[in-house]
């Protein structure tokens, strides 16, 4: 039988299961897959918030969302239009996301009435009519991976019915017709060492592949084209990967070993342990007691020489705010990374929101002003983590680098970057006397930089505190002047780096009146819904900051130029206080608290009815 | 990064041309007239010059305490940094850059109370640091609190009616925190000072040292059995390994072990040299040292001084350090195209 | 304020219609399945009510950790606090309030590792505290890290190569703290645990209890040979005070001090009977406890458990608790309207 | 020989010398006196950084200043009139502040080779003319003492020279004729225990004050009326006992004991003694082993039905900020009292600034709104502090109460009220079930605000933690919805806050169309600089702050109507952010940031600038 091929511009797939079924790796498979095919696409995996909840229940939940195209797409997706659901809770958790009319695939195998009941249902949805809204698809999805897995040699009963979601995977490759080949030469390889389980898997995945080719129940199958995309190499990165990397390349670059200090702390942990595994670099990664710890390691790290970094979460940022403090004073390199996460106190460890801004930049006693980064999509943490070590290098001061949770696990397609296109970052260590037969280690150059004299260099030994100093000479000073012309100097140095930052880049259409300024992991939800208002006729321009602090100098100007400015943000409007301040435009505050991103069809709507 | 030397020696020679001088910046010392600082750091700036580290290879990092004033007076790299935090930022230097020698000056309430926890992990990780704790039990820069070394009932600005806490034992606590090196000394005894603090040079690892300091301000006073001339040498128990433990004007005492099995001091004309304790500072098992800590709670008659103990284990991600020199050494621009390209990729051919 | 109890004792007598029941909340557990937690959750509930408190008179505090949940499932008053804070949090419950008993749950790196400052502070103070130290040697919430109780080398998410640090002798250090109860006990073994409860409970001070507990997830089988069934009975030192240190299947070895003066395992049958060690909690000195810790460093064969050491000695702030709450009830408005007018005062007669 | 009366309206007196010269003393005398006689009086000590430089240098000068007036005022004065120095370091450290023409009275005795040395003088500034521009008194100080004190019973020479303080303090006594029995009653309750030392005091107190009288270099003396003052019974105050006497005044009238938990710093430590003494009132303090335990033990305090309150200053604020952050979430009552200092990092712990103020408003991260409140001159620290805990008590909520160095070392006449005005404040702890069977912690009043059962209430107990929480039932949830509905609901708590703010006190003159806008301890300052602009004909009105947040509710009606609003702050522009923003008013900040309370004469010429 020959099926039907549609064609579609975009698609949003949804897996979900019990954390046990791997829905985490179908996800990635089949993105891998997609990615392969040339789709463009954004994922955004959905980890339950226990360690590992009794099987069947709500809390335990995993959800994997990947949206793909044949144009360039910016988020993971709003609403999935395919919803493949493992069990009844992965349905109960899940189905409000699915589309109107969505499909929904279900392993009817797994709705017996213990699992049902694990899920809180009092009947069989798949039987009481619940889901008529649907396109209901039920497949024995176990029943018929085992029947594929049966005969293989070695393989317990157990393992083979594993293997469901790899047919899974298969059913779903079918459907959107994505390359076999791929996944299967991952199954090859990852299970190259067990060759029952390597087989098991592979039949099931075919055995799903064939399904959908074969059963009667589904009529058509999809074809969403290659997005057109610029040429060059691509990878797959979340924006953990990316900042890891960037932060790599900017060791590389600068020939400062990364020395890595942190603390676990959800979601920043992925960070130390992605960094932890790079040795072959130079890498150096320690697990300091606490976050206090944590920063202060690194500190000493950058005052001998090193690129001295830190993550962390919310919680953290507060315990490391005196330790910034004194980098601020010492004016020594230091990158803070903050994955933030929601909420005041503990919150909700595993959700997104972009709250801690106005902490990045006055959470610390005292005039001790630092540049804020924030980074905007998964991909750009890349670039991101690299300016973050060059500001940091170059005004000899510590950055904090914002991303947070959405960015932290989702994930883009990035096109690889030239080595040679890289900046270069000039540590540029002090050598010798900079003054009459001395060393001042607080005269500055033209950036308002000090000289970074690290420990080993003969004659230039000098000791530096947190007590104010004398400008120039460093000592100890309690003069009145002086403290003024310091704070003055710190404060100029910092606005001194909006100097370097490129104009600000702004999508305009002709005729906007209206601006929507973004900054951070919003970028893709933003600007997905500024296309979707001007599909509909709406006139409004883009621009999104990556430099927080200071704000890019031309900035000013162009937030007057607008008869309004809307400022969308996941927190209780934060960015939008700054602007206000600094420019007395009436600015519109767009905001959602709900540790999630914004949805598309959200912000399309807050933007439409300001405009 | 300079090539990689443990502890910041120079191949262990001494560098014969290096005098106090050398060690000595031109800063104003700027303790009260009196204070048991001004000792230390004099005869800090006299054992430097004999290690053989030149003044550009060590680094002295400190809290914030009078103590921690002594990082200005020193002529090498140095941090004054915040409140209990040296032992971490000395880590992170210390780890960084195995080729220096790395010293932590810290008062009572800046290691062991808001510091406390830093101290701990840099003593049970075995970091490179060299600890000196200025221990006057009192808080000097805020001019006179009760630190967590103060006795039990002291009145202070802030315990006008005594403290309610009982104190430390830095040595015991240092130990219970898996130290590997441990010794104490007082202030002005400028030879015990130099001697502990040429075997605190010599330890790899952390070397955690208790100085009793005479705060002369606001707790004038609290060793004088060990400290004032005239009464210290009958209160000085010196520990000196592979030494039965014997003290006084004539060594006329000793420590044994007595029948319950603990230790107690005893008349040696009465039990003989050969019942006295063999000190043992090599001992991997940490408990007597413990236990000699425990000789003397507080520093009001015999009181144990010298090294406790000096166990040799393995120093703080040190084989790593030198990897990790060597591979970043090697990371070039090739290594990292290839890092970026890592994983799966494709590829959109120019069109 | 309510009559001052200590350790929120109703005058001593049991309050014999309390049930587990009473000490069991609504909310749903939420450990993974076979977590060592539940077992220690179990034991905790089922002692609780033997204790003559009531619920409402006790308070649980926790840190952010797996062992932090614990706070939601007994129905008392509790503080699930922020990471590693409990003890303070904890600290400033059980001070202003010795009408009632503080618990403490906490994890490995929950107290030791963020925490490790405001843990040995409260047991330094001696403050009315019992702290249960849930130590799996490993984060279990953040999926997964070494902790400072984790072997050296071991390999986790973040130290795929093997970790560098010496881990910390949970006991050992508490003893270093001036711990005045210090006990270790086995999630598993209910009577044992529940054993170290009773004596926990009525220690006054603070009673410090690790707890070996199985993380099954990330670290199975860290305690294998103490709590497995078979082969646990080899490994238990049980430690009883006044008694013989003897263990074995069949009591067939024993504790003895060997010639070095260090103690050491020796068989029975070997040493005789006479030879073995009396253990002794009460005593003043924690020399002889500190020993016991260092009889095994790891849980990897015969290791001690039980009380190690449980001696009187003043509890934080006690006597002027019970001042202070008299002095507040007597302060009225007349004493404040003289507090005011304290010092020099000058009045403007109204013209 | 009877000397002229002059009258005088207002007068500032600088008593200056070593540490070890006793001027805090002579200065507290002298205020006690004046207090006593009825004028109205500020008065700021200006203490050495170190703790006991070496006698003699500069770095050991210690200093008083009093400013006192047959008017209220409201500083303790720009420029003192008179200066005191005894001794070549007092005179070179403290010459810079007299105003020219200025009397400057010396004790000659001081100024030999070593002391002048000591004080890096070349030659003795007393003979080379460097001193022309000033009424220079030359008295041998020391040698009148001694010759005073000749034949006291018992008195050691050392201990005679000892007094020379005294004979300042009753020179000076005699120049404006300062009532000698307050002094005197002093000098015998202080040495009743001690003949010698009594009598010498007394012998050098009257010896200074009959050397005013006989001697002829003093040819007028002065006579500063009483000062117009409200009826009622008057004590001398600093911040630092206003705020202890604040604080056990809303213990006593909550009936809450008052449990102060504090780590030692500068300039906080203070209030940490003060408090230490007060057992009499069951106030407990405790020194915690840190910050954050301190801010925890506070906590845990509030959790068992106390008043927990927790002091400290800027980078012990930093350290905080976790707990504090925790307390949002438990909504729990906390007073915070941060004690501002100079300076970034370690900064200038002696120096006085109010920088903290962002970092009280957003220094945590997550969205954590607290109330802040800032007291604004030392008597006032005691309404401050009572309204802090009003608030924390009435909306379960931390608090930030905002001091600095400044008021807590300056003092100024304080009208005692009665107790029966003070504001009750009523804990209003839960006793009962709340619903249908049982008890929710986080079902809220009408301001909001959530029950607080403590420990030992049978049947209410509850579990409360930094996760976020289910509304009503405080059980854990990561309900995107309840997230934004709690979010929301904690901002609203605070922002009712405003509703019990009395309206904004003007200061307003005919025709202003200029507002200076102050808050905390510029208050003085501003004030007197908006008579004397008035003074010249300048018309401008004045109104301050004690609540930062939220920010009052007429404040923003009240800086619209005016043409232009002016903010002095001592640090680098904070309020006028908070201000620009939340009323895109084109503030204008007036800053200064050298460790220095304004003076008077630089924010008249500040605001006259902008007028
Ligand atoms: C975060 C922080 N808290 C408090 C202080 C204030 N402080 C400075 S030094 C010190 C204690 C000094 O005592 P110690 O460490 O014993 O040193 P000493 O002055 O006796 O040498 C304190 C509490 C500070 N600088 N920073
Ligand atoms: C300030 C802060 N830092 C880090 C974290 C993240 N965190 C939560 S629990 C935890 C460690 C858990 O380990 P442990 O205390 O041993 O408890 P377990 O989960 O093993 O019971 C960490 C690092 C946090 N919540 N807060
Ligand atoms: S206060 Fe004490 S410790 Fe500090 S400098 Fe003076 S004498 Fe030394
Ligand atoms: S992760 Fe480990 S400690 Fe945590 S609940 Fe699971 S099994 Fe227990
Ligand atoms: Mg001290
Ligand atoms: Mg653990």
């Amino acid at each position: 039988m020959t099926k039907d091929v549609k064609e579609r511009e975009r698609v949003v797939v949804r897996f979900a299961g019990d954390s046990g079924d791997g829905m985490q790796l179908v996800g990635s498979r089949f993105t891998d897959a997609t990615a392969v095919l040339g789709n463009d696409l954004a994922t955004l995996p959905d980890f339950p918030a226990e360690i590992r909840a009794p099987a069947g229940t709500l809390a335990g939940v995993s959800a994997f969302q990947i949206h793909f195209a044949s144009r360039d797409i910016l988020t993971p997706g709003d609403r999935p239009n395919v919803l493949v659901a493992m069990n009844p809770a992965a349905l109960k958790a899940n189905l409000g996301t699915l589309e109107k009319g969505g499909m929904l695939i279900v392993n009817e195998d797994s709705f017996g009435d213990n699992n049902l009941k694990k899920a809180g249902y009092e009947r069989n949805p798949l039987e009481d009519g619940s889901l008529d809204d649907y396109q209901l698809v039920r497949v024995p999805m176990t029943t018929l991976t085992v029947r594929a897995t049966e005969g293989i040699d070695g393989l317990m009963s157990k393992d083979a019915q594993r293997c469901k979601n790899l047919f899974a995977l298969g059913l779903l490759s079918w459907m959107y017709g994505r390359p076999t080949d791929v996944s299967e030469e991952w199954i090859e390889r990852k299970f190259a060492a067990k060759p029952a389980i390597k087989a098991a898997n592979l039949a099931a995945f075919r055995a799903g592949y064939n399904f959908g080719e074969t059963a009667e129940l589904l009529g058509v199958h999809y074809e969403v084209k290659a997005a057109p995309a610029e040429p060059g190499t691509y990878r797959n990165v979340n924006g953990t990967t990316a900042t890891a990397l960037g932060l790599i390349a900017a060791s590389v670059r600068s020939g400062l070993p990364l020395f890595l200090s942190s603390y676990p702390i959800t979601p920043a942990s992925e960070l130390l342990h992605e960094l932890s595994r790079h040795r072959r670099f130079g890498v150096r990664t320690m697990q300091a007691e606490d976050e206090i710890a944590a920063a202060s390691i690194a500190l000493g790290a950058s005052f001998g020489g090193q690129l001295g970094v830190t993550s962390t979460s919310g919680p953290g940022l507060d315990l490391k705010a005196e330790t910034i403090g004194l980098a601020v004073a010492l004016e020594l390199p230091l990158v803070i990374v903050d994955v933030q996460r929601a909420g005041p106190s503990t919150g909700m460890p595993t959700k997104t929101e972009q709250a801690d801004l106005l902490m990045a930049m006055y959470g610390r006693h005292g005039e001790s002003p630092l540049p804020v980064v924030a980074a905007s999509t998964p991909a750009q943490c890349f670039e991101a983590a690299i300016e973050a070590v060059r500001i940091a290098v170059r005004y000899r001061t510590p950055v904090i680098l914002l991303t947070d949770t959405f960015l932290a696990n989702s994930s883009e397609p990035w096109r690889l970057p030239e080595v040679s296109e890289l900046p270069e970052i000039d540590p540029a260590f002090a050598t010798e006397h900079n003054t009459e037969g001395g060393f001042w280690p607080y005269k500055r150059d033209e950036r308002l930089a000090r000289p970074w004299a690290i420990p080993g260099t003969p004659g230039l030994q000098h000791r530096i505190g947190g007590l104010e100093k004398q400008d120039l000479t460093g000592n100890i000073s309690y003069d009145p002047e002086n403290h003024e012309r310091m704070t003055r100097l710190r404060a100029a140095k910092v606005a001194k780096v909006a100097e370097d930052a490129p104009p600000i880049h702004v999508d305009r259409v002709e005729g906007a009146e209206v601006l929507v300024l973004g900054w951070g992991s919003t970028y893709g939800a933003i600007a997905a819904a500024v296309r979707r208002v001007r599909r509909g006729g709406g006139k409004v321009d883009q621009a999104h900051l990556h430099l927080l602090n200071p704000l890019p100098r031309d900035l000013g100007e162009l937030v007057r130029s607008y008869r309004k400015v809307i400022v969308p943000e996941l927190n209780m409007g934060q960015l939008v206080k700054v602007v206000r301040a600094e420019y007395l435009v009436d600015a519109d505050s767009v905001t959602k608290v709900r540790g999630l991103p914004f949805f598309t069809a959200e912000l399309e709507e807050a933007i439409r009815e300001r405009l | 990064m300079p090539d990689v030397k443990v502890n910041g020696a120079n191949g262990g020679s001494p560098l014969p041309t290096l005098t106090k001088k050398d060690f000595s910046s031109d800063q104003e010392t700027r303790w009260c007239p009196g204070c048991g600082d001004y000792a230390i750091l004099a005869t800090v700036q006299s054992v430097l010059p004999e290690l053989g580290v030149p003044p550009e290879r060590t680094v002295f990092v400190s809290g914030i305490g009078c103590a921690g004033r002594f990082v200005y007076y020193v002529d090498t790299y140095g941090i004054h940094g915040i409140h209990g935090r040296a032992p971490a930022i000395a880590t992170g230097i210390a780890v960084s850059r195995p080729d220096l020698s790395v010293w932590v000056v810290t008062g009572d309430g800046d290691a062991l109370s808001i510091g406390g926890n830093h101290l701990i992990h840099a003593l049970r990780r075995n970091v490179p640091l060299r600890i000196l704790l200025f221990n006057n039990q009192i808080y000097g820069l805020t001019k006179g609190q009760y630190s967590p070394t103060s006795e039990q009932g002291k009145i202070t600005k802030s315990t006008p009616f005594g403290s309610q806490d009982h104190p430390f034992n830095p040595i015991a606590l240092a130990l219970g925190a898996e130290a590997s090196f441990v010794a104490r000394t007082v202030d002005v005894d400028r030879g015990h000072v130099a001697e502990v603090l040429r075997a605190a040079a010599a330890h790899r690892g952390s070397a955690f040292v208790e100085i009793y300091q005479n705060c002369n301000v606001f707790n004038d006073g609290a060793f004088e059995p060990v400290r004032e001339k005239g009464v210290r040498e009958a209160n000085q128990i010196r520990l000196e390994h592979g030494k039965p433990i014997r003290f006084g004007r004539e060594g006329e005492r000793g420590v044994a072990r007595g029948a319950d099995g603990g230790l107690e001091i005893v008349e040696v004309a009465e039990v003989g040299e050969d019942a006295l304790l063999v000190h043992d500072a090599k001992r991997p098992d940490p408990s007597l040292a413990f236990e000699l800590a425990h000789l003397a709670e507080r520093p009001t008659g015999p009181t144990p001084i010298g090294v406790f103990r000096a166990v040799e284990r393995p120093v703080y991600a040190e084989e790593l350090g030198r990897e990790l020199a060597e591979a970043h050494r090697r990371a070039d621009a090739e290594q990292l195209a290839e890092l970026l390209r890592s994983g799966d990729t494709w590829t959109v051919p120019a069109a």
